[in-house]
Parts: structure tokens; C-alpha cells; sequence
């Protein structure tokens, strides 16, 4: 009962402790050249070593509970935006990150004061793992001015720089350059703290990424570039979009790379850790591919038909959900039982009703909103110093 | 006539130019497999196959490089942009290579390339996905420009379009692709540079182009109902070539215009219009030239509020209204 | 006054800025161990230091995006763009996450971005190397947009420029680096958005700014000497925010305007102005807005033909009288 | 006296026969992941085993001479061009090829009839190599009409597309995505040919190119990407521009690369000649790094004072000029004498010297040509469809 991929089919069902690294779907993986960082991990049968890793054995018992609640606070999120956005309360697009929870909730749980994080517009797991209010995101959803971007965002465009979270941007591959400008900025203030960014298995042939990874490589940047690599760009498969394995790229650059397990926290937790670490001490970028897998069509308006089949997509929510999975962890360490299982469901579905009331009791903006936050100038008059139009009509 | 979309309008004439002229290729993010984002190409692969319709990985630079230096070859590339907003990821290659190459080969080469997509607000996509760059494409001599507002000339334009011997763009809309409206059976194309009257009229001409032509056509009603205003209705329909003759003909009878574009205003297609028809028919003016546009400030979210963003009839009946006035 | 070069006043103002503030930091090809392609960050390596005066690779998107991201936390970049044509391939960068960061995020984000470098026809660098986007970069709103034309604009330009708050464009030119003019010692800044009055006059308005600014003084000489036609100029000095209250104030004054700028003519800034100038004084106005700029057609490298493609104080001087027989 | 590096300082030196690959300027190297190719050449004291290669073997010996003909006659042409530039008979910029000139003459000397060629802006070697009319090159130079481009291009934009030479192109990287889409077309109409992108080793840094590469592998496109990588991009060394080797990028896109000596000619034919064959026959893509060097600066305008020292460069010219060493092994081979040498360099400057000639007589294009060559339609009226204006005043 506490199966939680598919709101509507939740057979309970025997989940491994762990899982390990989804093949790749490309063909030519053979031919490419090795890695200077580990291979991934092979098919094993014995526990996963990445659990006892001490990121994850430093945890204490509530610790562990928050990362559980907040991959469920996420879903139920997302299934109520869904529910919304199909009662027709939310315009434009909506990318949906279920299936993917455990890659941004494992990341950001390492986050300290200093570390940063930007990502693409499939950002709701993100601004949930940075500790976002859900009710400012849904009503960013809903179009209003409680939303997070007042409602000049949308789902795309979360932002919340109080939490290091840099957006939520539109433009695919766009974010990456900023994410290593974030790691530029800590670095020439000699902060140590390291900065996240985050991309989809798509992005990684635009070339704004490329150029991003030379300058983060060839000026040591704190800066880990997490490809999140969920089978598919909108309808178009790994295998159908990128020559050659997307981590290895990262060695034409001189840069640490490393595969991971997203559906499994533990190991994504465990080996990001150190990469940040590195990061944050000595100023070296990575890159990562994280492994994981979108249930949901690339936005709400996908029909979703006719690039994968349906029972891929059952395969990977009965064996990988990486809630079922940390769930069962968690149940077998003991630190979770079916009543605080359904207790986090209840309240995780109650704060995103609650996200979506208040959403919809909210404002939306007023047409004067449109030319606010342009310019700064225009939204701090009396410290303006230039003169002139500023709009034109 | 048969009435069909927008959509099927310029499907139908993918498919014909495809069947025309072995030359012919479609590429662009998800034209194939997937249908196309807004199913714009839908069938195509299965009528034609994987050599003639290709799907591209998200490398806007790169393909739209290929597809150029293979239009320099011979081949004849109509790309799809999945939003003409992603031009800001390939601005080098359609601005530098395709618009110039004729230029700086003195002539020797070439670029017989469609780059086609829509390019709009009104869906809440936010400002990095509703650019509308016709004004800033136009602004590079070498280019075309085309902006159908209705199914009829979607087809015809597009069509000729792919013939043509220079680069030429086309910028769709979303909001456009489900409009129906009557298309011959037979064949046939559009010259491109040729504006349309969309509707006769003597006390005010409305420059427009894309969908503001409908609201225009809307706002023109109710201007002749309620206020008893004749509005002419030119829809430009090409921004580059321009054809200002017929703009000009219709304001030496109406002596009075205003200008309906989905443009933000600062240099939009609007001052361009502005500053020739000020200049060549000065003293046909009663009144100076008036624009209606997008409200200047990047795309909102808000859906109800980017509605008040955009041009939309109430607010062009108003400007018009405000044009008479003036 | 000390008489300094434009391009040593574009230094003097980084320099000051990089000493009043630590967070200033300058990128960019070739600005430090080179000394700047076009020697405008001459020994400001020497001065200071490798931290605050960074080469960087050929990768404008990837670069220009590091310097937006940076910002965003607080460093304050001023970005060299060797030539502003190579601004084609970080259009990205720079008019999606720059222009729009501060919109999208509800204004939570700023973005002090400082870019500056050459944008101009004249020395023979064919049509890749010859863009003057301002009209581009200014119909986005969220930037401000600046054309010096002077050593003593530029320098006290781009120091308002170093210390605003939103992103900043600055439009320099190769030709004008040279130019000498009278700087004062003494630290001083000019606000953005206030355009300058360069020769008082009463029967022509000629509105310019950069290059033509020069052009069109020598111009407005012979026009007074051998036409007896006193020609006031107005320098816009910013594109965006645009002071067109001293534009009209002028007009109103001569009821005749030119525009000479070093543009393209297809919605280039000069269509922005005469839109502006005939709405908001059409009753002042005894001709029509008549505009001199690039003739229209990529930029040509023969050198003899560009001086003639580019406006040059004799195709103004006829396009001025021109205005007046109009 | 043949020691050709230099015009005004001509000591005849003792050259060996050929050379090994220069050592790479970044210090990164070793961190780098092996390469699907083989590596390049260790430093060997034996003979070049390349120059015995099939390709190199099959040369007639009149086809010798004219290869080392192209050599002089390029240095030659830069030579004369460089004084017009001093005399200010050239505008703009003049980038000379000087010290390359076994890059573009050995790539162009494979190619055949359905092989195509595009580069940079450092052109001129290219255009020679492929048959260019130096009278045209040089009329081009001086913004002529007869120029090969009607002086609308200049040094930048050379092009000739009825000797398959598709320019010349001035934004560092553009012209790559243009190369494959060569490639695309030879492919899409089932001909049996192959394109060549030339790069710099500065313009590997352009995300343009790596989207080039990612689409030429997963097409498998017949291009070759040919990065000369002279060590320098303006005042840049390679180590202060690039992280990691740059070839070797080329594995992350599961793509074949080799390292080529190029200041060796046959060596250059000898490893280019199997990848074009490869990609005729097999549809592949490769990328090669031909090491070499510019004896100039980045243009004639570039004071060449702050970022390599003099030593260096007369290092280069005096153990590896491209043109002493095949110099060497064609006298080696019998196949020079020192009249024919003689006879070849004076026949070279000759023929600068007609070109400067014939450019100095051409007439200028008049003002009206500004607007000719925009629009194919406005140069062809009667077949025009288009109604409307085209230009604008
Ligand atoms: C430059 C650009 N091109 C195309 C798009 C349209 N688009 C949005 S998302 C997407 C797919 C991205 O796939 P991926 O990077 O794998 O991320 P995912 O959606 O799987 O999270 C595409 C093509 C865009 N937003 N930006
Ligand atoms: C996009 C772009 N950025 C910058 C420049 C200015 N620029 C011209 S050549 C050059 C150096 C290129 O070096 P490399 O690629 O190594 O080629 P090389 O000059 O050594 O042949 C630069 C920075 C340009 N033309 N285009
Ligand atoms: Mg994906
Ligand atoms: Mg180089």
C-alpha cells in the first residue's frame, strides 16, 4: 500500500535494498574511451557499499526521516500541481520531476551555507530539496503574486537566491554557464562553498555546456555539473541524441567524472559527497551522471506514446522507485514504520492541498505588475541616478 | 474549399514540397518520432521516411549550421525551430552564415534554407519562450521574413518559401496552429513580399501581421458596429521583403494608422512602418501614427495578466478608438 | 583639462573602478597578457593582478554566462566582447539570462553586469566583424544600452555603467579609439539616460550618437558656412534609457529633424526615434523625419566602397540639406 | 640561402629529415583519458615511417615538385601580401599562414573531386592549396571587383565554391557547423566524398564545435575536423585557453582522432589520407590535431611582444619550417635540384608580384555593388516571384 510511483496502481511489491546504474541506452559505450574516475558500478548482488558511507552512516534518525519526507513531500506535490494544471489552474508548460526525487533531494541534503544550486525548468524537486515553501511554489504555478516569482515565472522559473537556489531557467543547457559563474563568484571571494548545476541528458549537446566545462577545468572552478540523465530529452532517447557515453565527456576537459545510481539517496548521497568536498577545498569542478527516470510525459502535454513503451515505464516504477527503494531502507534499518510511512503520506498530501488553497486564494498580479522588477533603477526610484524612458510604448 | 488548420496548412505544404523536390529535408528537435512538439510534422516520417524527416538532438548552433552549409550544397533544408525563442542559442550561424554567405562569396553561394517556428506569447511559457524576433531578424539585409496569420497563407507562403534561392523565416504561432480556415484543393503559392487587405475600409488603416490580424478583425467589427469606423486591415504578412506600397495606398485613404503587432516596441516592426510611412506619405497624416504592441516589459506568467500583456481586441479597439481621437 | 584618448578615458575608468571597488573584475580575450586587442586594458595586469584582470578562452556564451552568474552573487564583471559582433554567439547569455533574471525571478536577482567593446563599420573588417546591435540589445527591456562618442562621455559613461545595477551595454568603436579630448583629473561620472546637446542650433535637429557624433559636427560646420543653416545636435549618448525629452525639446525649436546614426535601416534606432518624434510632436514638425545611416547591405570590405556604405559627415551634409528642401 | 622561414634572415641550416610532434604546451596531459587512436608519435630518432606511406609512394615525381611549389608559392604570396599591407593597399585584417603551410597544402592535396574544404579566417594557404587563382586572391586582398570574392570579403572571405572551397569565414568556429553540413550533403545525395573543417586550436573552445561533433558522430557524417593547432590563439597559449589535450575531446563523442606533425607534408598526407578514405567509404567523421606553428603574429597588426619569446619562434623556423624540411627530403630523393629550387622561388615571387600587378590595375567595385549579392532574387529581377521591398534607406 505504501507503493508511491502510481497514485492509481499501488500494488505493494518486493523491493531490493538497493538498485544499481540503469544500463546506458547508447550502443557505442564499447568504443568510448575509458574514464579517469571509477567505472560505473557493475550488477552486484551484495549490499551497496555506498550505503555505509559515512555521509550516510553521520545521520541521525530524524535526518534520515526529513530526506524520506521530502522525496514524498515532492511527489504529492507534483501529483496535486498536476491535478490542478488539469482543472486547467495553471497555464503554460509543466515538468513533472516524479521519478527523479531521490537525484535533488540526495544533492542538495549535502548543501551547506555556502554551496549553491541551479537546475533547468524541471525545478520543483529542486526548491522542495532547498526547503522552499510549498505554498509559494504552487502559487508560482497558479500565477500569482504570492508566488515565488510573483507569478512572472512559472513552474520553469522558481527561484529563492535566500536558499541558493538560482533558478529554474527555460533555456536548455542556458543554467550551466551561470552555475559555473556561481563557483567563479564563491572563488574570487574566497568563500568555500561549491555550486550545483544541474542539467538534463539532453542538454549536454548545447554547446553553452562545453564551454562552460573547459572554463570550469581550465580555472579550477568549484562547480559539479550534474547531468541527470533520464533516458530521454522530450521524445528523444540517449542513444537517439548523443554520441558516445555523456559522463566520459568530461575527461576531454581534464575533469573527474563519475556515474551514480539516482534512483538509490544513499549512493547518490555518498558519492557526491566527496566530489563536493574536493570542491569546496581545493576548488575542482566534476561532472556527474546521475542515472534516473521520469514517469510522466517531458511536460504534462506529452502525449507520451510514441517513444517508449508502457511497460519500460512500469519496469522501472516497480523495480527503481527510489521512494519504494529508500523506503524499504529505511524500514529495514528500523528508522521508519507503517504508521510514520503513513503519517509523512498524510501530511506530505495535506501540505500540498494545503500549497494549492492557498494558492488559489491568493492574488493574481495586477497589469501594473507587468514593467515591475524590469529594471532595478525602475524599482528603487529614489536611488535611481539615470534619466531618460526606461519603457516605450 | 476545405476548411483546415493552420497546422495542416503548412503540414500539407511540408508534405507537397517534400514529394516536389527530392531535395527537400525536414529537421529539427522531435519533427519525427514524436510528431513534432505542436504535431506540426505529424505523419511526416511515416509518409517519407527517416532520410527526409530528421529529428536532431537539442544543438540548435549545430544543426542549423549543417542545414546551412548543406543548403550550399544543394540540399534544401526547412528546419523547425521548436520556438523561434531558441534562435537566441543559434543567433551566429542564422545571422553571420546564412544571412551573409551570399554577400561575402561576391555572390557565388547560395543559402536556399526555411528555418521555420512559432514565435509568440499568450500560452504562459515566460520570457525565455516568447520571443517574437521578426524585427530583429529583418533588421540584417540578406533574409526573409514571413509572418502568416491564417491557414490560407500559411500554406502558400511556406510553399514558396521553400523555393525560394534565400534564407527565409518563418515565424508560426501556437496559439494560430488550431485555427481552421478555407484552403484550396488545388495547389498553389503565395509570393512572398505581398501584403494582404484583410478587410476594406476608409476611416483608419490597422497595419498588422501574425495574430493580431484576427484581433484586428475582431476589434474592426466591433469599430464598425458600435462606433460606425471603417478600419482597412493590412496584414503585412511578409516583413522582409516589405510591400509598403499597400500600406501606403490605404493611408492616402484613410489619412490615419495604427499598428497592431505582437511586437515589444523599441525598434519593433512597428517604428520601422512608422518612420517609412511618416516619411513617404507625411502629408496624407491627420493624426500620427499609432501603435499597439505588447506591453514593454519581458513575457509574464501570469495567464491573466499576460493576456493584458499582449495585443488583444479590447486593447487594439481601444487604440483605435484613440488613433480616430488623435 | 588634460586631452586624453577615448580609449585611455575607457581606462581611467576602469581603472578607478577597479580600485574603488574589489568586486570589479574585468574578463575577457586577450585583455590582460595582450594587453587588449584594441589596447584599451593596457597595464591594467600590471596594476592588478591576475585576479581582477582575467584572460579568457574564445567562448563567449561559456564566458559571459560565468560573468552573469557571478554577478548574481554580488562580483560585479565587466566583460570585454573583443569586437560586439561576437556578442552572436552569447545572444543566449546575454538577452535571456541577463536581460530577463531580474523579471523572472520576481525581482529577487540583479544582475551587475558590465559589457563593453566595439561595434562598428570602417576599418575593412567585412560583414561578421562590422554589427552595431544597439538597436537589438535596447528592444529588450531589462538592459541599458550605451554609445560614448567622446573620451569624456566615455569615461564618465562607463563608470555609471560599473556602478548600476542592471545589466549594461556599452557600444564602443576601433575608430574613435584614437580620438583625443579633454578629460578633467578630477573623478567625476555622467548618468545614464541624459543625452547632450553637442552644438546648439535652430533649424535642423540632427539626433546621432557614436561615430556619426563627429561626422555630423564637421557636418553642422559647412552646413553653417557655406548653407547658412544652423543645425543643433543632439547626442543620445543611451540608446536605453533614452532621453527623448531633449530630443523633442529640440524639435520643437527647429521643426525639422535628421537622424544620422551608423545603423542598418530596418527598425534600427532611428525608426524608434521618428515613431517617437512624429507620435509626441506631429504638430511641430514642417517635414518629414528623414534618416542617414549604413546603406543597407552586410558590411563590405573594400575600403574605399565602406566609406561610402557608412555615413560620413558629406552623405550627412546632403542628407541634412535634404531635410531642409523636404 | 633556400632557408625560406624568414625573408631577411637566411642562414641554410642543417634540417633532419622530418620531425616528431611538438610537445604540448598544456600541463594536463597526463590526467587525460587515453584516446580511442593510437597516440602520437613518440619522439623517434629513426626515419618517418609515414613518409614511406602508400599515399605518399604513389606521388609522381612532377606531383612532388608541385607539392613543394604550393609550399613556395603560399609563402610567397603572404610574403607580397604582407608588403601591400605595409604600403596600406589592404584594409582590415591580414592573418598569414606563414610557417602552416603543410597543414592546407597536404589535407588539399587528397582531396578529389567530390571532397570539400572550408576554414577560417586564416585562408589564404587553403585557398592556394585548393587551385585559387592568386591574381584573384591578391585583387581580393586590395578590395578589387576582380577579387575572388568581388572585395566584398576580403582576407577573411575567400571562397571558391567551383573548386570546392566554401571560404574563409571570420567568427572563430562558425564556419565548423557549416563543414558537416558539407558532409550532410555529400551524404544525404549518396556521394562518395568528404569535407574538412580546419579550426584553430582556440576555436576548439566554441560550443558550435562541439555540437558539430556530437551531430557528425551520431550521423555519421563524412567530415573530417582538422584543428591546426599552431599553439596559440592570438595572444592565448593552448594551456591558458584549453583544459586537457584537445584531440582527445573527440573520445567523449565516440569519435576517432589522431595527432598529425605538421610541419612534416608527407606526414600529414600519409595520416589524413586513411581517415578520408574512411570517411568516402564508411561515412565516419575523425578529428585531427595537426601541430604546427605561425612565425607571425595572430595578424599583421598583432605586435607579437607579450606572450612567446623570440627564441621560439626562430627555434621553430630554424628546426621545423615546413617548407626546409620537405625541401630536404625531396633533395634527399633526388627529386629537387638547387636550379630547380631556384627556378620554383623565382617563379613564386614572380607571381606574387603579377598578382600585386594585376590588383593594383583592377578597378574598385563601384558604390552601387554595395547592394549587389544580397538577395539572389534582387540580383536575378526576371526570375523574381517576391513582391515588395528588399532594402531600406
Ligand atoms: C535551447 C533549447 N532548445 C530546445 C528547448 C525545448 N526543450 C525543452 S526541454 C527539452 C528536452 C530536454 O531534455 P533533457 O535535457 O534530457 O531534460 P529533461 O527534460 O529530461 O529533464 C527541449 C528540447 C529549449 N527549452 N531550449
Ligand atoms: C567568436 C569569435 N570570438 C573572437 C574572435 C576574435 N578572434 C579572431 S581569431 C582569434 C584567435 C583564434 O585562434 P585559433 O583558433 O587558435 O586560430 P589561429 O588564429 O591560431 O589560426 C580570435 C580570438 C572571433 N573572430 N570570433
Ligand atoms: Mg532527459
Ligand atoms: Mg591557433
Amino acid at each position: 500500500m505504501w507503493d508511491i510511483s502510481l497514485e492509481s496502481t499501488p500494488p505493494l511489491l518486493k523491493i531490493p535494498a538497493f538498485q544499481t546504474v540503469s544500463k546506458k541506452t547508447t550502443d557505442k559505450s564499447a568504443v568510448t574511451a575509458p574514464a579517469t574516475a571509477a567505472p560505473a558500478s557493475p550488477v552486484v548482488s551484495g549490499p551497496n557499499p555506498a550505503h555505509a558511507a559515512p555521509v550516510n552512516k553521520a545521520l541521525t534518525r530524524d535526518e534520515r526521516i526529513e530526506l524520506y519526507r521530502k522525496l514524498v513531500r515532492i511527489r504529492r506535490f507534483e501529483e496535486r500541481s498536476l491535478r490542478a494544471y488539469q482543472a486547467k489552474k495553471i497555464g503554460g508548460f509543466l515538468h513533472l520531476y516524479i521519478g527523479q526525487e531521490a537525484v535533488a533531494v540526495g544533492c542538495c541534503s549535502l548543501m551547506g551555507k555556502d554551496d549553491h544550486v541551479i537546475t533547468a525548468y524541471r525545478d520543483h524537486g529542486h526548491a522542495i530539496a532547498v526547503g522552499m515553501d510549498t505554498k509559494a511554489l504552487m502559487a508560482e504555478l497558479y500565477g500569482k503574486l504570492t508566488g515565488c516569482s510573483k507569478g512572472k515565472g512559472g513552474s520553469m522559473h522558481y527561484f529563492d537566491p535566500a536558499r541558493n537556489f538560482w533558478g529554474g531557467h527555460g533555456i536548455v543547457g542556458g543554467q550551466v554557464p551561470l552555475g559555473a559563474g556561481l563557483a567563479y563568484a564563491l572563488k574570487y571571494k574566497g568563500i568555500k562553498g561549491a555550486a550545483m548545476a544541474f542539467m538534463g541528458d539532453g542538454a549536454v549537446n548545447q554547446g553553452a555546456v562545453h564551454e562552460a566545462y573547459n572554463l570550469a577545468s581550465l580555472w579550477d572552478l568549484p562547480v559539479i555539473f550534474v547531468i541527470e540523465n533520464n533516458g530521454y530529452s522530450m521524445g528523444t532517447s540517449q542513444a537517439r541524441s548523443s554520441a558516445g557515453d555523456l559522463a566520459t565527456r568530461a575527461a576531454g576537459y581534464d575533469m573527474k567524472w563519475e556515474v551514480i545510481n539516482g534512483h538509490d539517496l544513499y549512493e547518490v548521497r555518498a558519492k557526491m559527497d566527496p566530489l563536493l568536498r574536493r570542491a569546496r577545498e581545493e576548488s575542482k569542478p566534476a561532472v556527474v551522471e546521475i542515472m534516473t527516470y521520469r514517469y510522466r510525459g517531458h511536460s504534462v502535454a506529452d502525449p507520451d506514446k510514441t517513444y517508449r513503451s508502457k511497460s519500460e515505464i512500469e519496469d522501472y516504477q516497480r523495480t527503481k522507485d527510489p521512494i519504494n527503494l529508500f523506503r524499504a531502507v529505511l524500514l529495514a534499518e528500523g528508522v521508519l514504520d507503517d504508521k510514520l510511512i503513513e503519517q509523512i503520506d498524510t501530511e506530505a498530501r495535506a501540505e500540498a492541498d494545503f500549497a494549492a488553497d492557498f494558492a488559489e486564494a491568493s492574488p493574481f498580479p495586477t497589469p501594473e505588475e507587468i514593467q515591475k522588477d524590469v529594471y532595478w533603477e525602475a524599482d528603487n526610484p529614489s536611488q535611481r541616478t539615470s534619466g531618460g524612458r526606461l519603457f516605450f510604448n | 474549399m476545405p476548411l483546415i488548420t493552420y497546422r495542416e496548412a503548412l503540414r500539407h505544404a511540408m508534405s507537397e514540397e517534400l514529394t516536389r523536390d527530392e531535395n527537400v529535408v525536414i529537421l529539427g528537435e522531435e519533427v519525427g518520432q514524436f510528431h513534432g512538439a505542436y504535431k506540426v510534422t505529424e505523419g511526416l516520417l511515416e509518409k517519407f521516411g527517416p532520410k527526409r524527416i530528421v529529428d536532431t538532438p537539442i544543438s540548435e548552433a549545430g544543426f542549423i549550421g549543417i542545414g546551412i552549409g548543406a543548403s550550399m550544397l544543394g540540399v534544401r533544408p526547412v528546419m523547425e525551430l521548436m520556438f523561434w525563442s531558441f534562435y537566441s542559442v543559434a543567433f551566429d550561424q542564422i545571422l553571420n552564415n546564412a544571412a551573409n554567405i551570399r554577400y561575402m562569396s561576391g555572390g557565388q553561394i547560395n543559402c536556399p534554407i526555411v528555418i521555420r517556428g512559432p514565435a509568440n506569447g499568450g500560452t504562459n511559457v515566460g520570457a525565455t519562450h516568447s520571443h517574437t524576433p521578426e524585427n530583429i531578424l529583418a533588421h540584417h539585409p540578406g533574409v526573409k521574413v514571413v509572418v502568416p496569420a491564417t491557414p490560407y497563407d500559411a500554406k502558400g507562403l511556406l510553399k514558396s518559401a521553400i523555393r525560394d534561392n534565400d534564407p527565409v523565416f518563418i515565424l508560426e504561432n501556437t496559439i494560430l496552429y488550431g485555427l481552421e480556415g478555407e484552403v484550396p484543393a488545388e495547389e498553389y503559392t503565395i509570393p512572398l513580399g505581398v501584403a494582404d487587405v484583410k478587410r476594406a475600409g476608409t476611416d483608419l488603416t490597422i497595419v498588422t501581421y501574425g495574430r493580431p490580424v484576427i484581433q484586428t478583425l475582431a476589434a474592426a467589427q466591433q469599430l464598425q458596429q458600435e462606433h460606425n469606423i471603417s478600419a482597412e486591415i493590412v496584414d503585412l504578412r511578409t516583413i522582409r521583403p516589405l510591400d509598403i506600397d499597400t500600406v501606403l495606398a490605404s493611408v492616402r485613404k484613410t489619412h490615419r494608422v495604427l499598428i497592431a503587432e505582437e511586437q515589444r516596441p523599441f525598434c519593433g516592426v512597428g517604428a520601422q512602418l512608422a518612420y517609412m510611412i511618416q516619411n513617404e506619405a507625411f502629408d496624407e497624416l491627420d493624426a500620427p501614427v499609432q501603435r499597439i504592441g505588447t506591453v514593454d516589459a519581458p513575457a509574464i506568467y501570469s495567464p491573466p495578466v499576460e493576456i493584458e500583456q499582449l495585443p488583444n481586441s479590447q486593447r487594439i479597439l481601444k487604440a483605435a478608438l484613440a488613433t480616430m481621437d488623435a
